[in-house]
Order: structure tokens, then C-alpha cells, then sequence
């Protein structure tokens, strides 16, 4: 059901856990459908420097969490917000056709995550 | 790797006799019942002994079983076949909201056909309460129509005391015995039910075969395949003899085993439910703590998700499933643990454990020491652990 | 006593690879597709590669085929599913007088529920008109089912014609290809049929599996089984894979060795129906004597009556038919028979004789060799003969 790529993201997935003082913090999605995941930024120079995810969902919703993680780290807020939940799919060699939902997650964390941190540097 | 099976009530696999029986079949009577010659002859006398099989391992009579493709197809036989002949008696039906699939979408169809449907509520346990339906029966109750154990959580329901509630008022009673079959014992008289469900492939026997119990004189017609006068009129299509005689060999072993294994199944099931439950925080058993099947258990992990747990047991070789396995493609948790109250947040945890005979306790040891590490990675990994 | 099977009309022994594969799979391979599961994984595998066997049988894509209990399924499942799903668009259905069980009485269930149906009549080969189809069509036409091949008198219909016609009306067009699958060449395309049933047993697979062909964008509703979503929720009920497993070796087999069986086979069928409309008296070859399957014989023997006809040939070990194995069972003579004009007391004196791969010149020579007798035998009882 899954490609390699995605039980390896699964099994080891990268970035997990949580940010001390995050510049920005997405969440998304709700227990009641079985999906929640959260995503914390540390911006500097508009560069992402560090990025840390917290899931709760099914295989997909960490495998997506984890490669959105490692997608953008290292890119500018630019670039970032360019991440849509199909190249998410693709960086993972794809997804089951019900399961694309879980990637749409992971790049809606992402974006919650990025409005926040602007937010917040419009209120400084 | 060493493989764990733990999915028994998904499917099982075919008993070694039942699939040498099968195989010398498969290649060497090929007959078709139905023909008068030689080979028909040949398979029609297996395909009597193989339904005399499955009457006495429910204590029916030959002459009232129909073999089918399936418990799929049993369930929707008997609730169709009695909702058509009665429609002109009443069109009230009586179900439980914890049905497997196969019975609830049967019911739920007719629902928009003109029936009118009761779906009656469980306890915390799975478990739907004979007051309840002595309560929902009208004047216009045509079938009642409630499973012996259910698949997702073990419970056993009371079908004796609703059996009888049923005979007292005239009204036909179906149960889906799917997965109580073969593993506690019972007989159609003892259930006082006039249909019932079984199928081959959760009792170590064949998939695509199943056999639906027709007490004689209940009021049912055949209703959903037209086409040959195959089983005396009650099942259309060429019998799938090399199933039939797999799913009768299975039945008679199944029987013949019955008190031992479920002796064996206990003492391991047993063992599982304390230590998951004693030694992992924050974890449910559900499903009735005694009136279950003894090869089942099943919990809910809080602040984890289902799939994510299978497939972190799957990479260590452990077989166990989330919810019935006809749902696990589904993104909706559990129809049954979310009818006993359980809030979608926890469903979405749940995970079934269900033993066989094959498994040991070297197997339970094995689960044992895996599942802890799992849960703790997953809950470290969760936004919900507030811990 | 030497053991002559000339029944292959009625079902097949399964063929040694074929039971092979399938024995393997029964002992080894046991997991529930739908699971997501190591062992689930590997039985989806395997189902998956026989859908694209079949598939590539007839030309179709994987996605169009739906995996089901059998010919009867298949049959019922298209036929009530384009009813089901067009019933506000029309509710003429166009069948003719010589379809299998399965699909008349499926009809004939329609036309009880409001819908209008036309039963085409055939000529004396058994041959439905194309002409009789395109008069028949109304406004209201919403389905088309007519047979590839009888199974009773071997006639191969018009089916490509038939199906270009239902194309340029816009009307859902299905085929009943039993008994021509795996027979004589085709493809989904080159019939251009929007639905199409296949059997495994009839194909030297295993009984109790068979398939439907849904061409994409076909309206159609699964509207028989309701219950889990397998098949892409276009067929309910766990799978039945090791019979899934057989049909598709079943299929890629039967198309691999299609144009060197069938040249065997005339060959023993032409000398058959040469010998036999030449040396006995008062015989007819019932069927089409060109457009006709290559393994097909069927007669009519006039004075005397098939049953009889048909145990004589068992006393001997000639295992065959008379009409189809399904009817064999009532006294009346054969719907396809009458059909075609022949009287009724003809009817009753009907035998088939369907060859297969394993049969040899031996065979029809040892038939030719104890029927003659067996005719003289029983027209000296028979007081119509008035010789
Ligand atoms: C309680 C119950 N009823 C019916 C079924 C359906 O049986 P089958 O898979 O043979 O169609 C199952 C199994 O999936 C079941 O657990
Ligand atoms: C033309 C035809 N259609 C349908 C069927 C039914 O197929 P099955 O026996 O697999 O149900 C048969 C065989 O009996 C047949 O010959
Ligand atoms: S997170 Fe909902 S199915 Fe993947
Ligand atoms: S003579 Fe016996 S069936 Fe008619």
C-alpha cells in the first residue's frame, strides 16, 4: 500500500518533536477525525533554520509530516510557501488515492505554521 | 522475521486437512452436482456429506442449509428473502448498531425501500440489551435481526433470551454467527433462531463459501440471485463444490476441537489483556470484560492512532487490525466503538488482537515486548501525550 | 470401466496448473486482502495479478474487471445494476428466448417490478436477429442482454454487430460469455459489449468464482451484495483469492492455448457430428452447423428421451447432457430447444455432447461405438417409433 520511501519516513522520520521558543507554530486538523498535526518553525534572515513536527494520525500523516519537515529546511519562507501537498506526495514516490488527504495536512501545517511566524513579525 | 498472525477474525488459514481435502478434490472430482452422470453423482454425494457436516455442527438438519459464497451473502439472503416475503405483514426490522457491515447495509437499503428500521443502541460493552428489544418489537416486526458475537470488540449478545423474546411474539430471528461459530458452543435450538450465518474462511476452512441455516417452515424466499434450481431452489449458481467440502471438514473439525482450543485461546488471551492493560498506561480493553469470544482482545492506546500502530507491529512481523478489516480502508473510525460511547478521538486508536490456534504464548511474550517501545515512539510523536 | 467426460459445457476438471497454484495458495498464502498487514498485503498481490490476467484475457483494463461468486452472480449483478441505476431514465430491457437461467429469470424478476421486457425469438439454429434487436428498440430501451454462445445448442450470436447497434443508440449493452470465453477468440473492444460475465468453471478453473467486465463509464450500480467495500465497493464479502488465484491462471491459460484447443477440438467435434448424423436415423443437429462453438455436438434424437439416453451412456462411462446441467433437474423439456421450433417431443430426445482438451479420437470413436446400440435399444421400447 505504501512505497519504500513512505515506511522509511514512517519508520525513521525526521525532525520530530517540539521547538523551545518557536518563531512560528502551525496545527491542523482535529482528534475527532483522527488527524492532528503541528508544526514549529525557527525563521532567521526569512531562512528556515529549524523545524520540528508533533502527529498524530495514521502512516501517512507521519510520513508527510516528516518529509515536509525535511523539505524545508534550509529554504527561504518563499520558497516554503511554494510546498504544495502534491509535491509532498511526490517526494514520497506517492500516496494511495485515499490516503492524499494526510499530505494535504501535512502541507497545511506547514503554511499555518508560516502565517503564524509572519503574523507575529507584524505585530513586532 | 519471525511472523506473529493475530487477524483470526479477518480470516484464518486453511486447517492442513481441510486444504488437503480440498486439493485431492480439486483434482480429481470435478463434477457439477447438478448433472445426472458419474461425476455429477460423485460430487453431489460430497457436497450431502459436507452439508450433513455443517447440520450437525449447529444441530440443524440437512435439508436447512444453503450454501452460499460467503457470510456476505448469507446476511443478505436471510434479511432480503424475509423482508420480501413479509412485506405484505409489516415492514418493521429490528437490528443493532453494532452489526458487521453485511447485515447493517443490508438493513439500512431496505430502510429506503419502504421498511421501517429500528437500530438499537449497545452499552458501554458492545452489548444490546433484550429490554430494549422487547421494546422496539411493534405489531408490524417482521425480523429481528442481531449477531451472536461481534467481530470488532468479542461481545457476546444475548441471543438466547432474544431468541426466545422473538418465538413468543411470531416474529423470524436471523443472527450472524459468523464469528462465535467454532468457537463457542451452541446449537439453532438452543438459540431458538430460525436463520443463521456462517462462514468458511474464520473457522480455518475456504474463503468464498458460507452457508445460511433456513429453519424449516420459516417464512423466506430466495430473493437475490435468479438463474438455475441449484440447492432446492434456495441459491443460484454451479455449487463451488471443492469450498463446499472445505467449509464441511472445517465445521466438523472446528466442532470436534472446540473445547480444547478454546481452553488453549483463553489462557493466552487471557494473559495478553492483563499485561497490555497493566503494564501500558492509558490503554481500554473493549468490548464485554467476560461475555466475549475467547480468542479476542481488543483496546483502545490513547493519544495514537490505529494504522500507525499496525504498522509499526507489521515491521516487527506482528499481523493485528484496527476496527473490522472490511473497514480498515475506511478514514471513519469504527461504527461499533463509536455506538458504545467511545469518543472518536479514542476509536481511532483501537487495535484487535485475535488469537488462533497456531498461536503461543511465546507469541504473547513476543507482542509484549514489542508493543510497549511502539506505543512510547508513537505517543513521544503525538501533539495530544500532554505527559 | 473406461470414463468418457463429454460434459465440458456443464463444467471442466480444473486444470493441473491451474490446481496447483491454488493448492499452494490454500496452504500458504491465507491473509484477508483488505488487511494492511504483511499476510493481507501479499493475498492483494496475488488478487491483483488476476485481475490483470483476466483483464488482458479480454482486452480489458483491471479497473473494469470485478471479481464474483460465479456466471450466476455475474449475470444477476450487471443486469440488475443497470436496471437499478437507469430507472428513471427507461425501463425496457431486450433479452432473447434462449439466455441461461440467469439471465432470464433475472429479466423476468425485472419485469414484475415495472419494467418492460422484450424476449427476442431465434431461428431454427437458435440465432437471434440483429434486425430483431434494432426493431425492438425504444426510447425507453436501457439495456441489452443477449449471450455470446448458448450453452445448450453451441450457436455463437451476433454479438459485435448487436453491440455496434447498442453503441450508436447510447443503450448499455452485456453479454453472457460463459460459455464462449477461452472458446473462440474476442476482445471487450472488438464485441463492443459495455458489461460481460465469465465462470472459472467453465474454463478448466475452480467453481464457486467468475468475473464481470464493467467498461469504464458504464452506468451501473452494485445493488446485490451489500456490506464491506471490496472490489472497489462494487462487490461485497471477503474475496475469495485462492479461487480469484485460479481463475486468473484459468484465463491466461485458456487464451494461451485457445487456437491450438480449438483446432483439436473441431477435429473431434466435425467427425462426431458427421458420424453421428450419418450412421444413426431420425438425428438432428441442433445449433447452427457453422456459427458454432469448436467443442459443441448437440442432437436431437427422435422416438426416445434424453434421460434415458443419458443413463445408458453413464452405464457405459459417457458422462453427458441433455439441455443445460441447470434444468436437467425438471421434467420440462428445454426453453432453447422450444425456442428454436422444435417440437416438444423432439425437445425431450436432446442430447449434448461437449468435448474438451483432454478428450481424444478414442473417445468419439468408443461413443460412436455404443451409441448406435443404445438409440436401437431404446426405440424398440419406445412405441413411437414407427418403423
Ligand atoms: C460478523 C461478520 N459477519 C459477516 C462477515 C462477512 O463474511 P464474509 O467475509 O465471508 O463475506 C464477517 C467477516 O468479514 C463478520 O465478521
Ligand atoms: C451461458 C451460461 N451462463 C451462466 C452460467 C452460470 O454460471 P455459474 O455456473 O458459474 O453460476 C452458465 C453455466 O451454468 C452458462 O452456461
Ligand atoms: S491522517 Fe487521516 S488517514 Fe491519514
Ligand atoms: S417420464 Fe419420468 S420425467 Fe417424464
Amino acid at each position: 500500500m505504501y512505497t519504500e520511501k513512505v515506511m522509511d519516513h514512517f519508520e525513521n522520520p525526521r525532525n520530530v518533536g517540539e521547538i523551545e521558543n518557536p518563531d512560528g507554530v502551525g496545527q491542523v486538523g482535529n482528534p475527532t477525525c483522527g488527524d492532528i498535526m503541528k508544526i514549529y518553525l525557527k525563521v532567521k534572515d526569512n531562512v528556515i533554520e529549524d523545524v520540528k513536527f508533533k502527529t498524530f494520525g495514521c502512516g501517512a500523516a507521519i510520513a508527510t509530516s516528516s518529509m515536509v519537515t525535511e523539505m524545508v529546511k534550509g529554504k527561504s519562507l518563499d520558497e516554503a510557501l511554494k510546498i504544495s501537498n502534491k509535491m509532498v506526495a511526490e517526494a514520497l514516490g506517492g500516496l494511495p488515492p485515499k490516503k492524499m488527504h494526510c499530505s494535504n495536512l501535512a502541507a497545511d501545517a506547514l503554511q499555518a505554521a508560516i502565517q503564524d511566524y509572519m503574523d507575529k513579525q507584524e505585530k513586532k | 522475521m519471525r511472523r506473529v498472525y493475530f487477524d483470526h477474525s479477518a480470516t484464518t488459514p486453511v486447517r492442513p486437512d481441510v486444504a488437503d481435502e480440498m486439493c485431492a478434490f480439486l483434482k480429481e472430482n470435478f463434477g457439477n452436482p447438478t448433472s445426472l452422470h458419474y461425476f455429477g453423482r460423485q460430487a453431489r454425494k460430497e457436497v450431502e456429506a459436507a452439508r450433513e457436516k455443517v447440520a450437525a455442527a449447529i444441530g440443524a438438519t440437512p435439508n436447512e442449509i444453503v450454501f452460499t459464497s460467503g457470510g456476505t451473502e448469507s446476511d443478505n439472503m436471510a434479511i432480503h428473502g424475509v423482508a420480501m416475503i413479509n412485506k405484505n405483514k409489516g415492514n418493521h426490522i429490528i437490528t443493532s448498531a453494532v452489526e458487521h457491515h453485511a447485515v447493517i447495509n443490508t438493513v439500512k437499503a431496505l430502510g429506503k425501500e419502504g421498511f421501517t428500521v429500528t437500530i438499537l443502541p449497545v452499552d458501554k460493552y458492545g452489548m444490546v440489551s433484550v429490554d430494549d428489544v422487547a421494546a422496539a418489537i411493534t405489531d408490524k416486526t417482521i425480523l429481528i435481526t442481531i449477531m451472536h458475537a461481534n467481530n470488532e470488540v468479542g461481545t457476546i449478545m444475548p441471543i438466547k433470551e432474544i431468541g426466545s423474546l422473538a418465538r413468543s411474539k411470531g416474529i423470524t430471528m436471523h443472527t450472524d454467527a459468523v464469528q462465535s461459530f467454532g468457537k463457542i458452543p451452541f446449537s439453532v435450538e438452543e438459540l431458538g433462531v430460525d436463520l443463521l450465518t456462517i462462514s468458511g474462511h474464520k473457522i480455518y476452512g475456504p474463503k468464498g463459501v458460507g452457508a445460511l441455516y433456513i429453519r424449516k417452515g420459516t417464512r423466506w424466499k430466495q430473493s437475490l440471485f435468479h438463474g438455475g434450481a441449484q440447492e432446492r431452489l434456495r441459491r443460484a449458481g454451479t455449487e463451488n463444490v471443492p469450498g463446499i467440502v472445505g467449509l464441511g471438514k472445517a465445521a466438523e473439525l472446528a466442532i470436534r476441537d472446540l473445547q480444547s482450543e478454546a481452553e488453549h485461546l483463553k489462557a493466552l488471551r487471557d494473559r495478553l489483556i492483563h499485561e497490555v492493560t497493566t503494564k501500558i498506561d492509558y490503554v481500554k480493553l473493549t468490548g464485554h470484560p467476560t461475555m466475549r469470544l475467547p480468542n479476542h482482545a481488543s483496546f483502545t492506546f490513547e493519544f495514537i492512532e490505529g494504522e500507525s500502530m499496525l504498522l509499526s507491529l507489521d515491521l516487527k512481523g506482528v499481523a493485528a487490525s484496527s476496527g473490522s478489516a472490511c473497514t480498515s480502508g475506511s478514514l471513519e473510525p469504527s461504527h461499533v466503538l463509536l455506538a458504545m460511547g467511545i469518543p472518536h478521538e479514542i476509536a481511532h486508536g483501537s487495535i484487535r488482537i485475535t488469537l488462533g490456534r497456531d498461536n503461543t504464548m511465546e507469541d504473547i511474550d513476543y507482542f509484549l515486548e514489542i508493543m510497549p517501545p511502539i506505543v512510547n515512539r508513537l505517543r513521544a510523536m503525538s501533539p495530544l501525550d500532554q505527559e
